[in-house]
Order: structure tokens, then sequence, then C-alpha cells
């Protein structure tokens, strides 16, 4: 079929307004770990001053602490890292094969992106307090 | 048998009955046909594309309109069109019953069967985007070269294979049968290999279909357990069962309702299983 | 296509050990959450503030694992990531050296840190 | 050119279990098929596979039910053959893994079915075609046996001797549907068609688009007879508007029919009065087509099939797919409410002439399953034993085409002057039948491959002229004008005018197919080219179907005659048959044979 053809990655196009609940967990819960993976990186090199120093250290972290742009990131972070537990844990049932039923895994995903909601509204004063 | 005699008598109800058909045929025809853009026709629009013709070389959506009749299905609109207005508009279609497989298709979005969906049921019924399965490649309009959906097939060994050859009737209980029941119904349609965003991305993923069809086999408790683990060597491989994330997109769309994320999943676990034995 | 593999390239260990982790993490993640941002509060951490807690041993050893099962579960995350977008042969042979080496060195540099925030002070 | 000892055309059920006969026998096989073989309509069968397992049944009870349900035109060789060879396949398919339904202690389930006089309809689900051709394509796969799907066959390889009975077929034409190529295919050891049954001759059918009799028609050209065309089973229940089949495993379960006024119709106007529902296919379609007709039909159209006094747990679990197929093609759901239903085209019992090997007149051309006419099912099939033909008959010619010693066959084929009990037809036809102008299928060589070329060239020819055509009719407007007509004229009910009118749309149909054009002119699956060739099939199909039922003047069976109220054994035991005759058709007849193994069937009144 050398004369087939192919559409390439613009077939998706078209198809996210049809994602199945499933689909968009895969999504975001590929994004947040990513997001994690890489947040651990940057922050064992955070944390590396202390290989300089206490002063250092306790430097570093306050400093950051007290830029804003710090602390909404965090809350990010916190949301990226609740989604991805609570996600986390509903595919961990998934695995053992609980609620594996298409509507069952459906709410389940609803259910996760809810509390993460909660988790991080919730959150918000404590991540932004003393700015 | 002349009780099979129905009234032979001068008037005859079959005409009659065939003469009051053709008039309501002909009251919907000519519902249809007056202005053929009538406000209740629905759009079709149909991806088309052909290596040899000049104009369709480069892929483009072609717009038919269609009568819109109760119960009609996107495969009755796609053969409406071709019949009416131009018969070069191919796909592939057979059985009209949604077990031949033939006619899995992206319509509005997403995988479905032309001949199982009907367009009333549709979220949007006025236009009917239809579009040849995505992540395949297209051979001609809405026809897909499937030959890689029947090598993943084929790289299950998808065939009873016991270690002896049965000696008469098998038994098989009835519990075993209906574990096994829903894996058998599998069409070969692809709608869930053409779902899923990782045999889009990974060629040699087995798929959900072929998966599943290995668990058919795998369940099957007339084949024996020397074959269950030579079965498990097969999906356990980098590309089997390991490379589904859950995604549900193939369960949500197989039109045989198939539990395909269950039964993928139900595999990994027992992989699982049977490599901790070993350790 | 059904390439035979041996015992040893079998996905279910992967797997299987990404599933452990999480479980793990599950626990970690939060715990780590809930005492740096709720109990202390991130802007409050000090040098002594976690001197103190690294010189628990119990903290200590909690720590290191969290380390430990994220590194491992994060990278061959990734790992698994590329393999399902299709990547094979060569690339995929150094994205799992590239991995592997970055695994080892963030796991080397956070044992470290762990080192410098129990000794220190 | 490709080479192979036997070439199967068709992957249904019957061309696969040819496939693995001829391969099982030794046989370097290859299937040559227009649809994936999965994608069969064997596929669609729901009900069952009629073979005698259990205690307290047997194979002469199973050849006798079919004889009578054939109303006597069946060749008792044949049935009997059927009926025994029926139980070793059915466990050979078991023993393949097929996913038979179960009873309590394992064994697999069995069924009663309309005319049958012991529950023997072996089944899997409501979707046992379904497991069926899936099962059988696995030992395809498993036996490597080559398959080139999607390649449509246009024309058998067959020397051009004046007697068909002294042609040989040598191989077939084929074309790749996706790439456009034309290319030869000899079958060293012989050709088996297998192509399935002629739906699309009607326009409310339970078949297959694909199903348009592409093997009857072209065996048919190249000299072979074609026998019993005129028996076309209509299905009782079938969907209205899509003419989806709803199993008769619905009425062996106990569903019930009613007509509009909520009468149990077959009792209460005495269609059947000892089996109700489960009389005989005819019988329950005239039954229900006389109460529409009568004005007592549910808006005119169809009457009611209801299942719902079974109870949830008994229809999930053995008609399930009933259940969806109600749903899906009718938006009816079978447990809240009745099913609509009407007689719909279902199966052709006619076809090519073949006796028990399966071979045709023509040396190395072998026909099986629906397309062929072994006469099991003589004017009447009994649901579930299409299943069982297909197997039995499939792997006895693909052994025999593979050089296997089946015996001497009994049932003979081909025309010899002065056979006994040949007799020619004197119906007058009310328009010349045939070809337009002298034509018939057949080339010289002088070498097998030889023969092979030369219909290769000839075929060529023929599909470059019909791609070369710039302007003309659309096949489907041919098409759908003979489905009309014969759905019109030649359908449950028969009379000899409306058999004559449509036998006249036939040639006014074939003279517009002279000027037929395809407007698609792509090499790359070119369907617009495939349905126009099928076209013409269906257009001498229909034919056959008419002229056979114009000239049977009695009552028998399907065949319904409002002329003629009764089955006339003393004239009318014989089988239709029509040869090509270069393109001037004859009718003639060949008695049936009704002497068995250890009985004689003598024709009964067959009541129900
Ligand atoms: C809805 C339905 C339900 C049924 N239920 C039952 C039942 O319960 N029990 C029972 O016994 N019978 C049943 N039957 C009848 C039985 O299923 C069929 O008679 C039988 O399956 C036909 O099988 P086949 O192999 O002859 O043809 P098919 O399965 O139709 O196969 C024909 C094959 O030939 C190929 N072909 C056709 N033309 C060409 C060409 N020109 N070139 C190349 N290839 C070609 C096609 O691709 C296809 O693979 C049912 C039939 C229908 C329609
Ligand atoms: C806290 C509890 C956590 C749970 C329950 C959890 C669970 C999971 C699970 C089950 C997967 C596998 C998904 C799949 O293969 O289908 C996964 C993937 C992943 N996780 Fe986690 N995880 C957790 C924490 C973390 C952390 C701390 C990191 C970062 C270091 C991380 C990074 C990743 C990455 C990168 C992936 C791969 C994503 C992808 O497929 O692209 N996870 N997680
Ligand atoms: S599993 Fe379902 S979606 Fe996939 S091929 Fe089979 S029937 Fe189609
Ligand atoms: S969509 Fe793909 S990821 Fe798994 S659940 Fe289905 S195979
Ligand atoms: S036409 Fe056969 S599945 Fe739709």
């Amino acid at each position: 079929m050398s004369q087939s053809h192919n559409r390439g990655l613009v077939e998706d196009f078209g198809r996210w307004r049809e994602f199945s609940a499933g689909m968009w967990a895969w999504v975001f819960h590929k994004f947040t770990g990513w997001v994690l993976i890489g947040y651990l990186f940057t922050h064992i090199a955070v944390l590396s001053s202390a290989l300089n120093g206490d002063a250092a250290y306790t430097q570093t972290l306050q400093g950051l602490e007290q830029l804003a742009v710090v602390r909404v990131l965090e809350v990010g972070l916190l949301a990226v890292a609740a989604f991805h537990i609570l996600n986390g844990i509903r595919l961990l049932f998934i695995d053992l094969g609980v609620g594996t039923a298409l509507d069952t895994q459906e709410k389940s995903f609803y259910a996760s992106l809810i509390l993460t909601g909660i988790i991080v509204v919730v959150s918000v004063p404590v991540f932004l307090e003393g700015l | 048998m002349s009780t099979q005699t129905p009234d032979t008598d001068d008037s005859d109800p079959q005409a009659e009955r065939m003469a009051r058909k053709d008039e309501r045929a002909a009251e919907r025809e000519e519902a249809a046909s007056t202005p053929d853009v009538g406000d209740d026709a629905i759009t079709l629009k149909v991806f088309r594309y052909d290596p040899e013709v000049a104009d369709k070389q480069e892929p483009r959506f072609d717009t038919f309109h269609v009568p819109r009749e109760p119960g009609i299905t996107v495969l009755d609109a796609l053969i409406y069109a071709r019949d009416t207005y131009d018969s070069s508009l191919t796909f592939r279609h057979s059985c009209r019953q949604a077990v031949c497989g033939s006619d899995a298709l992206f319509i509005n979005g997403s995988q479905r069967l032309g001949c199982q969906t009907q367009i009333a049921d549709l979220n949007d019924s006025e236009t009917v985007r239809v579009e040849p399965l995505p992540h395949r490649e297209v051979v001609k309009d809405l026809v897909v070269d499937m030959d890689h959906f029947y090598d993943q097939m084929d790289a299950v060994e998808p065939y009873f294979s016991p270690k002896e050859d049965p000696d008469g009737e098998q038994l098989q209980s009835r519990e075993n049968r209906e574990k096994i029941k829903m894996s058998t119904r599998c069409i070969w349609c692809g709608a869930c290999m053409s779902s899923c965003n990782v045999a889009a991305g990974d060629n040699e993923y087995l798929g959900p279909a072929a998966i599943n069809k290995a668990y058919r086999f795998y369940f099957d408790e007339r084949e024996g357990e020397d074959r269950q683990e030579e079965r498990l060597r097969i999906i356990e491989q980098e590309h089997g069962v390991w490379r589904c994330q859950t995604q549900f997109s193939c369960t949500t769309v197989c039109p045989k309702d198939i539990p395909l994320t269950e039964h993928i999943q139900e595999l990994k676990r027992e992989a699982v299983k049977q490599n901790l034995k070993f350790w | 296509m059904a390439e035979r593999y041996s015992s040893f390239s079998s996905g279910s260990t992967r797997w299987f050990l990404q599933r452990v982790t999480a479980a793990f993490l599950v626990v970690t993640l939060a715990f780590h959450f809930l005492l740096l941002h709720f109990f202390h509060h991130a802007p409050e951490i000090t040098f002594s503030g976690s001197h103190a807690r690294y010189s628990v041993p119990a903290y200590f050893v909690t720590m290191v694992l969290f380390l430990a099962a994220a590194t491992f579960h994060g990278t061959n995350g990734i790992y698994n990531a590329l393999v399902n977008q299709g990547v094979t042969g060569t690339p995929k042979r150094v994205a799992k050296w590239v991995l592997v080496v970055a695994g080892v060195l963030v796991f080397v540099q956070g044992i470290r840190v762990a080192l410098a925030l129990t000794g220190g002070a | 050119m490709y080479e192979h000892d036997v070439i199967v055309v068709g992957g249904g059920g019957s061309g696969l279990r040819a496939a693995i006969g001829a391969h099982e026998a030794g046989a370097d096989v290859a299937i040559v098929t227009k649809l994936h073989p999965v994608r069969s309509h064997t596929g669609a069968a729901e009900g069952g596979i009629n073979a005698a397992l259990r205690e307290g049944d047997d194979w002469e009870l199973h050849a006798y039910d079919t004889v009578k349900g054939g109303d006597y035109i069946v060749d008792a060789p044949a049935a009997e053959t059927l009926a025994q060879d029926a139980p070793e396949n059915v466990v050979q398919l078991e023993n393949w893994g097929m996913p038979f339904s179960r009873e309590e202690d394992g064994r697999m389930s069995q069924r009663p079915f309309g005319g049958l006089s012991f529950p023997r309809t072996t089944y899997a689900g409501a979707e046992t075609g379904h497991h069926l051709l899936h099962t059988l394509y696995e030992q395809v796969v498993k036996r490597g046996i080559t398959v080139y799907d999607e390649w449509y066959v246009t024309r058998l390889a067959v020397t051009d001797e004046d007697d068909p009975n002294d042609r040989s077929c040598h191989g077939v034409v084929a074309w790749d549907i996706q790439t456009g190529e034309i290319e030869g295919f000899r079958g060293r050891d012989g050709v088996v068609l297998a192509t399935g049954g002629d739906g699309q001759v009607f326009d409310h059918t339970t078949n297959a688009v694909a199903n348009t009799a592409d093997g009857v028609a072209m065996a048919y050209r190249a000299g072979v007879p074609i026998e019993d065309m005129e028996f076309v089973q209509f299905h009782p229940t079938t969907l209205p508007s899509t003419g989806v089949l709803i199993s008769e495993g619905t009425r062996g379960e106990g569903g019930i029919l009613y007509n509009g006024e909520g009468e149990r119709l077959m009792y209460e106007y005495g269609y059947a009065t000892n089996d109700g529902e489960l009389a005989s296919r005819d019988v329950v379609a005239r039954g229900e087509l006389t109460e529409i007709n009568a004005g007592r039909g549910v808006d005119d159209e169809y009457v009611h099939l209801d299942m719902r006094h079974l109870g949830e747990e008994r229809i999930v679990d053995r008609l399930e797919n009933i259940l969806h197929l109600a749903e899906d093609f009718e938006g009816v759901d079978g447990l809240e409410n009745p099913m609509p239903v009407k007689p719909g085209h279902h199966y052709e019992m006619g076809g090519i002439e073949t006796n028990e090997n399966g071979e045709t007149c023509v040396d190395g051309l072998y026909a099986v399953g629906e397309a062929a006419c072994v006469s099991v099912h003589g004017s009447n099939r009994l649901g579930g034993n299409a299943l069982p033909e297909l197997l039995v008959f499939g792997a006895r010619a693909g052994k025999h085409a593979a050089g296997e010693d089946l015996g001497e066959p009994e049932i003979p084929v081909g025309k010899t002057e002065g056979d006994e009990g040949i007799e020619e037809s004197d119906v007058d036809f009310p328009v010349e039948p045939g070809a337009l102008a002298a034509s018939s299928a057949v080339v010289s060589g002088d070498s097998p491959e030889g023969v092979v070329d030369a219909a290769l060239e000839a075929e060529t020819e023929r599909i470059e002229g019909l791609l070369e055509k710039d302007e003309g009719v659309n096949h489907a407007d041919v098409r759908s004008k003979i489905q009309k007509s014969m759905t019109d004229n030649v359908n449950v009910f028969r009379e000899e005018g409306a058999i004559e009118e449509a036998l006249e749309t036939i040639r006014e149909a074939r003279e517009e197919y002279e000027d037929v054009s395809v407007a698609d002119k792509s090499r790359t699956f070119n369907t617009d080219l495939q349905h126009t060739i099928e076209t013409r099939n269906v257009i001498d199909t229909a034919e056959l179907i008419a002229m056979g039922a114009l000239a049977r003047e009695e009552f028998r069976g399907a065949h319904w005659r409002k002329e003629y109220q009764e089955r006339r054994d003393d004239e009318w035991l014989k089988h239709t048959m029509i040869s090509w005759n270069d393109g001037t058709p004859e009718l003639w007849y060949r008695p049936a044979l009704l002497e068995g193994e250890n009985q004689t069937y003598e024709p009964k009144e067959r009541h129900y």
C-alpha cells in the first residue's frame, strides 16, 4: 500500500471533544507524572544548597518562599500531586480489577478530579499565608 | 394444506397492500426530494481521498444531503449518498447488522459501526461527519488498510490448540463458557485499536483486540494449563499487555460491549501472579 | 510480531514495581506534603528544623526510601511513556541509559543532601 | 499467475471448511475471497446447527425430517450424507474450540427448531454463525492456508468444449480490489466455488450486501446447470425496516406470534395446528403474510413476535443477541415489548448442481454452501440445516478436490441426452430469457495455463471496457429495478402474470445493463466497478428464479402458486434445471432421488 495516505497526528484533532473519561484521566495522569518527576529533579537541586552549609540552605529555601510565583507554583504542584495520587489510587484499584466497569471508572475519575479541586481550594490559604 | 391459501377471490389483497405501501413510499420520497436541502435533510460530511484521482489526492470533505427517514443509520445515509449522488464514494460494508465488522468508521469524532449508529442518536444529528478510522493508513475515501490489525491478531496465535487432540466431545462448564463469552464476541472491526493512543504510538503493541483474543483462549479451560503458560509468554512480552495504560477508549467504542480494559488488566494480573511464583 | 522474550526482560517486574512504588508513594508523598506544608509551613523551613527531623533514624530511612521509590517510579514512568509512543531501537536504548544515569545521579545527590542535613550543624 | 493445488473461491463457512478439508488431504490450498473471511455472511447465522448427537436421536430421523421438510424433492443420498456426517463435523468444531452453549453437565446444548422431530439444533447463544465462522478461520490461520482477501473473482477459467460435461476448469480470474490488479489463479487439482447466497436479488433480505450470487452466475455462464432456483426461502421473522433476522431460536425457545388483533395467528387461523409457531418456515411466512394482507397485520406491514413471557433470565441466557438486534435495528426492547416481524428473503435452496462430493459436471469445478445445490433442502430448508451443509459438503468437496477417494457418488450431474428421467420443459416465456446476443464464458487454450491466460485476457478486456466507457446507466438503478420487481412479483405469493412481468422487467434490465458505465475510473478500491459486475450476476440469478417459478406449476414448499394450490407429485417430483446454453437458456428436469440407504421416502402430506 505504498499509495495509502497517512494522516499523521492531524487525525487526533476533533477527537478530544469526544475523549472518554478514561482518556482524560490518561492525559492528566501523564501530564502530572511528568511534572512530578521534573519537580523531583528541581527539588533535589534546590536542596543541594545544604551541601554548602546550613546558612545557604536556610537562605535559599526562605528566599524562594518569599516569591509569590513560587507560592503559586507550589499550589500548582499540590494540585498536580493531589490529582496524581488520587488518580493513581484509582488506577491501582483498576489494576486490581475493582471498578473496571465503564461507568464506575468514569465516576471514579470525576471523583478524583473533584477531590483534587477541593483539596486545592482548601489549601490555598495555607500556601499563600504570610506572603 | 388448503389452509395455506390466502383469500383467492378476485380482490387481490396483496396487490392492494403493495399499492398502499408504494403510495406511502412515494409520499416519503416526495417529502425528501422537495428542496433537497429541506429543513430536515441530514448534512453528511465525508472524508474523500484517492491516490489516483487528481482532485482527491489532497484529502477533502464532501457534503451530501440525505433525507431523514425514521431509524436511518449512518451506513444507510452513506449508501444513499453513493447511489444517488456519487457512485465513486467508497466504504466497506456488508452485513448491515453489526456482525461482519466491515464498517467501523470515525463518526462525529468517535469510532462507531456505520450500520449500528442511528443518526438520531448522535449528539449532533444535523451534521454527520464521517472519516476513516484514525491511526490507519487510508486506502481510499473511508477505506483503511487493515493489514496491521490482522497482523496483530495473528501474533497471539489466535486458534484453539490443546496439548493433545481431544477424544470426542470435550466438556466445558457453564461458568467457564460464561467467563469467555464476552471475549468471543469480537467481530474484528478494529474500532478499539483505532481509539487507543498507545496503539497509535507503539506500532508493535498487540492492541486490545488481539489481547482480548488471547484472553479468549487463555481462560478457555479446554485448552489446558500447559498452553496457558505459552499464551502468557506471548501477551506479557514488552509490547503486550504492559503497554495498556487503561485509557478505556477501547472499551468505550467496542460495538460488541466487550470489557476490553478489564480483560487486559486481568491478564496483567495473571502474568504478575505467574512471575511471582517463579521468584 | 510476537517476539519471544526471555523472562528477564519481562515487563511484569517493572509493571509490578511501578504499582508497588505507587502504593508506597501514596503514603510518603502525602506525609511529605502534610508535614512540610501544613504541619510545618514551608516558608518557615530552616536548616536546623530539617536537621532535627533527619536525625530521627526512622525519618531518615523513610526519606531515603521515598526518594528511591520516587526516582524509580518517575524514571520508569517516563521510560514507559516513551515506549508507548513507539520509541524503539537505538533511541530507546539511549533513553533507557540516560534515565538510569539520571536516576542514579538524583538518588546519589539526594543521599548526599540527606547526609548533609543529618550531619551538618 | 498464482498457482495452487486447490483454489477455494469464498471465505465463508463453506469455503473455509473446504480449504481445511483440502489441506487435511495434503493439498496446497488458497482461498480467494472478496471479503476478508471473518466478514462473510455465515457470521450472521444465529440459530444453530442440526446434528443427531444425543441418545434418542439418530441420523435417520434427521434425514427423514430433512426430506419431509423439503417437501420431497430432496435427493435422499444427499440428505442422508448430511445427517450421517453432521455429528462428527459438529464435534470436530467443538474440538477446534467453538464456544457452544453448554448444559449443566458440560455437554453442548441443543434446542428445538421448526420442523425437527428432536431438539437437535446445536447452538452457541444466538450467534452460532459468528462463532462457527471465527472458529473455522482460526483453523485456517493455524494451518497457514494462504488467503487472498479482498480479491474479487470475476470469471472461471473453463474450457470451451460443446458439451459442458466435457469441459474442465483450471482456475479463476480475480482482481485485487485494493490495487486493481487483475490476475489468473490456477488450481491444479480443482476450483471450489463457495460464494454464498443471492439476497441482493430482493430488496428486503436477511442477507448481506455482498450476497450477489456471483458463483452461481459464473458457473451458469460456464455451462453448469443451475438447480431449483425457484425455491427461495422467506424467513417469517425479519425486522421490517432492515430485514435483520430474528432467529427461529426465538420461537424455538417459546416465542409467540400475534397478529394486529392480538390473536395467536398460527392457531387461530389454522395455519398450523400441531406445531404452531414452530411449523416449517414457508408455512409460518405464508400465515403471517395472509394475516397482513387480510388487514389483520400491524400498520399493514408486520405482525408481532413476543418473547416477554420467557422471562429475562432465559432470554438473556439464550437469546441475548436478539435483544441487541431488536434494540439496535428496530429500536424495540424485547424485554418490554413484542418485536415487529415480517417475512423477508432469507435463503436460496437452489444453486449450482453438484453431487455428494461437491462436484459439478465440469471437471475440476466444485461448488459448496449456499451457492451449491446438492439438494438437501429441496423446496424448503429446515432451520439449522444450512450450517451442517457447509461443514459436511465443504469438507467433502475440499478432500475430493485434493484427491481423496470418497467413493462413487449416487447423484448424477450434468445433462446427458437420453439419461433416465431427464425431460425438457415446454414452458412459454413471455420474453426470450438469457443473453441479448450469443455469449458464453468459456475459452480455449492448449494447456491448463493457456486456459487461465485466455480467461484472464478475456476478462481484462471486459473490465477495461467497463472502465473506459464514459457515459451510461448507473448499475444501482438497474439493480434496484430488479430488486423491486422480484419483491413485488416473485415473492411469497406467486402468480403467473406477476412472474411474467418480472421476466419482462429482467429483460429490460438486461438491455439497460448493456449501456452500463462505471463512473469511478480509479483502480484503487473501486467498489463502483465491483457492484457493476455484481449487478450482472444479480440479473442472471433473478432470471433463473423467475424462470423456474413460472415453469413450476404446483405448490410445493416455499414455492406457492396462486393457480396451483396443491403439490402435484405425479408430475413434479423433479428438479428444475437451467443450462445457459451459450446465452439461450434451456430448462429441463431431473427426477428427485427418493431412494435412501434403508428406506424409500414416500411423499406424504406435510402438516405441522
Ligand atoms: C441472518 C441469517 C441467519 C442464518 N441462520 C442460520 C442458522 O441458524 N442455521 C443454519 O443452519 N443456517 C442459517 N443461515 C444460513 C447460512 O448461514 C448460510 O446459508 C451460510 O452461512 C452460507 O455460507 P456460505 O459459506 O455458502 O456463504 P457466505 O458465508 O455468504 O460466504 C460467501 C463467501 O464468498 C465470497 N465471495 C462471494 N462472491 C465472491 C467473488 N465473486 N469472488 C470472491 N469471493 C466471493 C465472500 O467474500 C464470502 O467470503 C442463516 C442465514 C442468514 C442470512
Ligand atoms: C503518590 C503516589 C503516586 C501514585 C499512587 C502514583 C501512581 C502512578 C501509577 C499507577 C502510574 C502508572 C500509570 C500507568 O502506567 O498506567 C504512574 C505513572 C507515573 N508516575 Fe506516579 N504515582 C505517584 C507518585 C509519583 C511521583 C512522586 C512521581 C514523580 C517522581 C511520579 C511520576 C510518575 C510518572 C513520570 C509516571 C509516568 C507517566 C506517563 O505515563 O507518562 N508519580 N504513577
Ligand atoms: S474488540 Fe470490539 S472494537 Fe475491538 S475489534 Fe473486536 S469488536 Fe471491534
Ligand atoms: S484504549 Fe488502549 S490503553 Fe488500554 S484500555 Fe484500551 S488498550
Ligand atoms: S455492515 Fe457489517 S458490521 Fe456494519
